[in-house]
């Protein structure tokens, strides 16, 4: 179900969202820093450089390449749910909107480099809107004059290559005259040119377009988003954190059983090494539970990764914090 | 359109740097189509450049593929406006070949539900407006999708099928008979068969039905399926292990003679005998043993009426039998021995040798049972729980197999009226498979391939009513379940099954 | 509603063992002429064990009852993987230090009986005296079972290959005799002659000679001081059938025998799921399949047509108990997590997965459970647990 | 017919189940699956110096024992197959620093052994990409 979350552009320039304070902004910006030498993308104030995570019912989406490359660069790595503009009729590469797991949403928060987008209801504010529709319309009008003129450029300069190609070989065979035809055709060019409105080429955006049909808003607290937190996700987040800041890349192991697929490097260019199975210390793990994935695992040639984040009365710590996991490797052994 | 002149807004597209200047889209239409290959992935980081290059082509080219916008020649796009609170989308302009499996006309206009709409805008085919503005994919996202029309889950499936080019519908319970008209009007299935039966079975005694647990249409069933077994699973030469199946045949019988049902064939023997067996003589003409010339008279009272049977002269008899050793191959041979290990002809047992006629057979019998009864083990015979059949009891391997069966398995259907309906559980898709394609027709769509309940893979397994409760509402179409795990759908089965009997 | 097909089941390639008979209880045609047989099990440390040969053959060899505990399945383990021919019989070569183990393991055990040191002592002399036997210099064929590879087939009973000729009942290796005086192998598998197999061994003076060619001064004949045969252990579910179902088995527990419903409540006592496991054990069997254990794919049973010998499983079963409202189950709450795990080591192994739910009639008291009468009252629903390919174009295999 | 009579049954003599028992695990089921892992190993898999220990935090009995003569010493865990398991109780037996095998005992006897580490085992590569990543430390073992 769709909250009424909206996706915010410009406006948050217009008044500092509520709630969030200065040491929040202040560490964001830190992160933000951190962020940008890694991505080596140009800086940004740090406002527009927060990743916009848009919620579809609890599932957080991502809409924007330039947000998608950020989270890649600090390995988040997510999973492309949209059909593929340049092919929409297949499944095996897919195209934005990028989905978040929840764990990848929760660490972006963490580290203050994303905000939700909240999604107020369409603004009753009729002026701006005839305004948004007016430029848009003239837009569209621009385009097309801009458009036409460039086809029209475009004919010419097929027609020019043909006269030349046919010059070049008339010169060779000594005959001449010939190429009077084109040189007519593109001579009244100018003046029979058609371009009709239909040929047009326009944009279909992928994300949210300009023309925004009312002002937005962010969130930047977690406790807002439409994110149930319970045990088991906690525990969960303990462990996808912990694994990232070893230098993991991480993505859902649902299809084998497990909660993460544990990959040594970008998804892109290696397999995955381990199926992790995050649960808690004192969880009660069926005995064949166990067996039929150990046996799985060693099918796909992956390592069974159990994984218990460390209480905090164990740790003494008040919260938990990097290296409070607790990892074993789980193998089908060879002793059959 | 109107006739406005206004120039663009130069800090826009600097914000949202997604939006193509007219040239770039101008430039659009001959871009390529093709989608780069990817090659093999290594198995771990070795810190080497070759790997850091590679790696950074495959990001290029990743990159490229998803910044690429949807570009389309305005004359190549359904104009299309969605209208909220029908939560419907209407067409603006006629409709492109999707209008065969896609959409619906009512009072004249034409509509399109929000999913396909969505995936219509998805695949560069629709421009839907709101409030005379263009509707971002994203902003189809999050104005179509909802509970009340469908999730984002639910979307994603019927994405994934579009995109192998299933026909997908949305599911209308109304379209599946109802069970009231499905008794009605159906003829009657063999599932409600059995359902009939099985009733009628209760009402006899709870010790009789225990016994006799399976129903003739269940018995029968299963048999032909373990006949079917035997012939698609059995090559040839193993045959002969496999025993036919009179017996069991012959007991399935008195299943329909509806006096009989009590009497098993192991009680006929104590009903009182028509004849007196100890006058009657074993006739054995084959056997090498008897060498009578001719056969006496029989005894009068045996005959029916007034007919009279003289002796019988063997000889001409014995003449057209043909006594010769068979002649087996090594192999039949071997066969047969093995065979013989576990069925031994009964003349060759020495006691039945030493029966003159079926009164001594008869005793005999008695008294190895009598015999039996007497060895049984007491820590197992004589408590309040036996077993259920006693080591050489049983004639059969199928008779053996009928005497343990205490243990019913239910019928699919079987129950399903009773069982509460869940809310949890709904089916949301009619799916027909693509090569139907070309003949779909959305008036008379016909019967579905399979349908569809979405699940969250974080949600729970449908349970045993679940899966009745789904599948009844389907009908004879299967239900399948997708699962969704973060973009990805899988897709399972639970079927009904009956193992067949395999009597061998 | 929809059904799931039925699948034929797969033939083993190679098939080196001969069908016997489904179950190991006689038909009424030939029981006149056989005494019925009514097997022995101990129980030991609540497991059920059946260790006399003669009981233990034919429980495996006719429906596939059991597993050897020193074997994978068929009890085919021996003492020692040489043999050499003394007088008439073939015994086993045992290491010198081998020998020492057993007869440490002797005279613990005479000790546990209470005899005093010394008569312990005296007895251990009696054994260690060597025994006189002809050796024959004739040196039967050293078998390497322990060395033989082993593969996933649990059945694999290592037959050695008699293209020619009758094939043995049983496995020869079980039987040192088969090889020196080849008889009729069917005759001396009922027999219990051979539990004395055993009796005696030839242990290697020289501890350093590990070679084949071993002289026959280097062997000497003793006393086997501590003879660990190989025992069937059957699991619970096909003890019980043995007992209730077919009333061919007797289950000792310290020297005395159960009736049906002891060992029903010391079975139910010792596994949780125990009720549940058996009616679907049961079910299975009175369709005459053979269901063995399914741990290995992390499931309850494996279902074979006729026997691992002679067909691939057919069927991973997982059994589970719901009550009549058919609503939730007690024993493996499945997740999708757990379900996409279990589908994908079945797939891949070509096997059908199968839920089998035990349900059990509304109002069935925890008391009914006590008796194996409360067996009839449950009925079963098997459902096959698919998964269904979208399109042949599969992402997935990017993932291996 | 069979002899009626108790049959001296040689494993309830034998003395390493004697000892086993002795450990004073109440737990009889898991000191037979014990038992029958113990045999397994040295009968079957001629294990060297195979000892049985007590775990007084498992309540269970451990094996401890060498594959082959002069490797390392490794624990092996036997538990029945219908138990269920905590990663603390791994855990409590991983942190005495030896590789360790979970071993599965079915009531039949069949046993299924898992190998369990401390840390994150590297699988091994896939066999068509095995050669390039020969020379690149298999099995490598990185430590939290």
């Amino acid at each position: 179900m769709w909250r009424q979350h909206e996706v915010c552009f410009g406006d948050v320039i217009d008044g500092d969202p509520a709630g969030m304070n200065a040491s929040q902004q202040s560490s964001s910006e830190e992160v933000n820093e951190d962020l940008d030498t890694k991505s080596e993308s140009e800086r940004q104030p740090s406002k527009d450089a927060l990743i916009d995570i848009s919620f579809c019912g609890a599932t957080p989406l991502l809409w924007k390449v330039s947000d998608m490359k950020r989270c890649r660069s600090v390995g988040v790595i997510g999973a492309l749910v949209g059909s593929l503009a340049r092919q929409p009729r297949q499944n095996v590469r897919l195209g934005r909107p990028l989905e978040l797991l929840q764990e990848e949403a929760l660490l972006l928060e963490e580290t203050s480099s994303a905000a939700a987008s909240l999604r107020p209801q369409d603004c009753g504010d009729e002026e701006r809107h005839s305004e948004a529709v007016r430029q848009y319309e003239a837009g569209l009008e621009s385009s097309y004059k801009e458009q036409c003129a460039l086809a029209l450029e475009d004919k010419k300069r097929v027609l020019r290559k043909i006269m030349n190609e046919k010059e070049n070989g008339e010169r060779v065979s000594g005959t001449d005259d010939s190429g009077n035809p084109i040189r007519d055709r593109l001579n009244a060019l100018d003046q029979a040119f058609r371009f009709p409105w239909s040929a047009m080429a326009v944009q279909l955006c992928t994300a949210r377009a300009g023309f925004s049909h009312c002002p937005e808003e962010r969130s930047f607290h977690s406790t807002d988003w439409p994110m149930p937190r319970d045990e088991r996700l906690n525990t969960r987040f303990c462990v996808y954190r912990d694994l990232k800041n070893k230098g993991f890349y991480l993505t859902s192991a649902g299809k084998f059983g497990g909660d993460f697929l544990v990959y040594p490097g970008d998804p892109l260019r290696f397999h995955a090494h381990f199926i992790a199975l995050c649960i808690s210390m004192d969880e009660e793990l069926p005995l064949c539970d166990i067996l039929a994935i150990a046996r799985l695992g060693s099918n796909v040639k992956k390592t069974v990764l159990l994984c218990s984040p460390r209480s905090r009365s164990e740790t003494g710590r008040d919260e938990s914090v990097e290296g409070d996991v607790v990892y074993s490797s789980l193998q089908w052994s060879s002793m059959v | 359109m109107a006739d406005r002149d206004t120039s663009t807004d130069a800090h826009k597209h600097s914000v949202y740097g997604e939006l193509l200047s007219p040239s770039e889209l101008f430039e659009a239409r001959s871009r390529s189509h093709k989608i780069p290959v990817r090659g093999q992935k290594d198995f771990q980081p070795s810190g080497s450049e070759q790997q850091r290059a590679r790696l950074q082509q495959s990001l290029d080219e990743h990159w490229t593929l998803l910044a690429e916008e949807r570009v389309e020649r305005l004359g190549n796009l359904v104009k299309a406006v969605w209208m909220p609170d029908e939560r419907l989308v209407e067409l603006q302009s006629p409709a492109g070949k999707f209008w065969q499996t896609m959409g619906f006309s009512e009072r004249g206009k034409q509509y399109l539900l929000p999913e396909e709409a969505l995936y219509l805008m998805e695949c560069g085919n629709v421009q839907v407006f709101y409030r005379d503005l263009p509707l971002s994919i994203q902003e189809g996202y999050e104005r179509f999708l909802s509970r009340e029309t469908v999730t984002l889950h639910q979307y994603q499936v019927f994405g994934h099928l579009k995109r192998l080019g299933y026909v997908v519908n949305r599911f209308d319970p109304s379209s599946v008979p109802s069970t009231y008209e499905r008794r009605l009007n159906l003829p009657a299935t063999s599932g409600d068969k059995q359902r009939k039966q099985l009733k009628r079975k209760r009402s006899q005694s709870p010790v009789s039905s225990d016994k006799q647990n399976t129903s003739p249409e269940e018995k029968t069933t299963t048999e032909d399926q373990s006949e079917e077994l035997v012939r698609t699973s059995e090559p040839p030469a193993d045959a002969p292990l496999e025993e036919p199946m009179q017996s069991a045949d012959a007991s399935d019988r008195t299943w329909w003679m509806e006096g009989d049902v009590q009497s098993s064939p192991a009680q006929t023997q104590s009903a009182a005998p028509r004849w007196d067996f100890s006058s009657i003589s074993f006739p054995d003409l084959g056997s090498r043993r008897s060498r009578a010339v001719s056969l006496a008279s029989p005894d009068p009272s045996l005959l029916p009426g007034a007919l009279k049977v003289g002796g019988c002269e063997l000889s001409p008899w014995l003449s057209r039998l043909n006594m010769k050793q068979e002649k087996l191959s090594r192999q039949d041979r071997e066969r047969q021995r093995d065979r013989d290990r576990y069925h031994r002809d009964i003349n060759s047992d020495r006691e039945v040798q030493h029966c003159r006629n079926w009164a001594e057979y008869l005793q005999l019998l008695e008294d190895r049972r009598r015999r039996r009864q007497k060895d049984r083990p007491v820590h197992l015979w004589e408590k309040e729980v036996t077993p259920l059949t006693q080591p050489g009891q049983c004639t059969s391997h199928r008779e053996l197999l009928d005497q343990i069966s205490i243990i019913k398995s239910l019928s699919w259907s079987e129950g399903v009226s009773s069982l509460s309906p869940s809310d949890q559980w709904k089916i949301s898709f009619d799916v027909y498979q693509p090569d139907t394609v070309a003949e779909f027709k959305k008036s008379l769509p016909g019967k579905p391939y399979t349908r569809m309940c979405v699940c969250s893979f974080d949600g729970p397994v449908p349970d045993l009513n679940a899966m009745k409760q789904l599948s009844f509402q389907s009908g004879d179409v299967p239900v399948t379940f997708a699962v969704v795990d973060h973009g990805d759908i899988s897709f399972y089965c639970f079927k009904d099954f009956k193992l067949p009997t395999d009597v061998y | 509603m929809t059904e799931a097909v039925f699948q034929a089941p797969k033939r083993r390639a190679k098939v080196r063992e001969r069908f016997e008979a489904p179950l190991p209880v006689s038909l009424r045609a030939r029981a006149d002429e056989e005494e019925h047989i009514i097997f022995r099990a101990d129980l030991v440390a609540h497991h059920v064990t059946v260790s006399d040969p003669a009981h233990m053959l034919p429980l495996y060899q006719r429906g596939f009852f059991g597993k050897g505990v020193f074997s994978r399945s068929r009890p085919e383990h021996e003492t020692s993987h040489r043999w050499r021919c003394a007088g008439d019989r073939a015994l086993p070569v045992i290491s010198s230090s081998e020998y020492q183990k057993r007869l440490g393991w002797a005279r613990a055990a005479l000790l546990l009986q209470g005899l005093e040191d010394e008569s312990v002592s005296h007895a251990l002399h009696t054994l260690t005296t060597p025994v006189q036997l002809d050796i024959q210099s004739q040196t039967s064929e050293a078998r390497s079972s322990a060395d033989q590879p082993m593969d996933d087939v649990s059945c694999d009973s290592g037959l050695t290959p008699e293209p020619a000729g009758p094939q043995r009942q049983g496995d020869p290796r079980y039987d040192p005799l088969a090889a020196v005086c080849p008889g009729d192998p069917e005759q001396k598998s009922m027999s219990s002659e051979r539990s004395d197999a055993g009796e005696y061994v030839l242990v290697e003076l020289s501890e350093d000679d590990h070679s084949e060619n071993l002289s026959d001064a280097q062997l000497e004949c003793r006393r086997n001081p501590f003879s660990m045969m190989e025992y069937l252990q059957l699991s619970y579910e096909e003890a019980f059938f043995l007992v209730y179902a077919l009333g061919c088995l007797s289950v000792y527990h310290s020297g005395e025998a159960l009736s049906v419903a002891q060992v029903w409540t010391v079975f139910r006592s010792r596994q949780p799921n125990f009720c549940s496991s058996y009616a679907a054990y049961h079910y299975f069997r009175s369709k005459g399949w053979v269901p063995k254990s399914g741990v290995k794919y992390g499931t309850d049973f494996m279902l074979y047509r006729k026997g691992p010998p002679f067909y691939h499983a057919s069927y991973s079963v997982v059994v589970e108990r719901c009550d009549e409202s058919l609503r939730g189950a007690a024993l493996r709450s499945f997740s999708w997590k757990s379900l996409a795990a279990l589908s994908r080591i079945t797939g891949n192994v070509s096997k059908e997965l199968m839920l089998c739910l035990v349900i059990a009639p509304a109002g069935l008291a925890e008391d009914a459970l006590c008796s194996p009468e409360c067996l009839r009252r449950f009925s079963l629903q098997e459902v096959i647990v698919s998964r269904w390919v979208s399109s042949r174009e599969r992402t997935e295999q990017e993932e291996i | 017919m069979m002899d009626e009579a108790n049959p001296p049954n040689w494993i309830q003599q034998h003395a390493v189940y004697q000892d086993l028992m002795h450990l004073d695990v109440g737990d009889s089921a898991q000191v037979y699956a014990a038992f029958l892992v113990y045999m397994d190993l040295t009968e079957v898999r001629k294990w060297k110096e195979v000892v049985g220990v007590s775990c007084p935090e498992l309540q269970a009995v451990l094996l401890e024992g060498r594959e082959k003569e002069g490797e390392t010493v490794q624990m092996i865990y036997p538990l029945p197959s219908h138990r269920s398991i905590k990663h603390r109780e791994l855990r409590c037996i991983l942190d005495r620093g030896a590789p360790m095998l979970l071993c599965a005992v079915a009531s039949d006897s069949t046993l299924v052994y898992q190998r369990l580490c401390d840390g994150f085992l590297t699988p091994d590569p896939p066999v068509d990409i095995k050669d390039q990543c020969r020379r690149q430390h298999r099995k490598r073992r990185l430590q939290t």
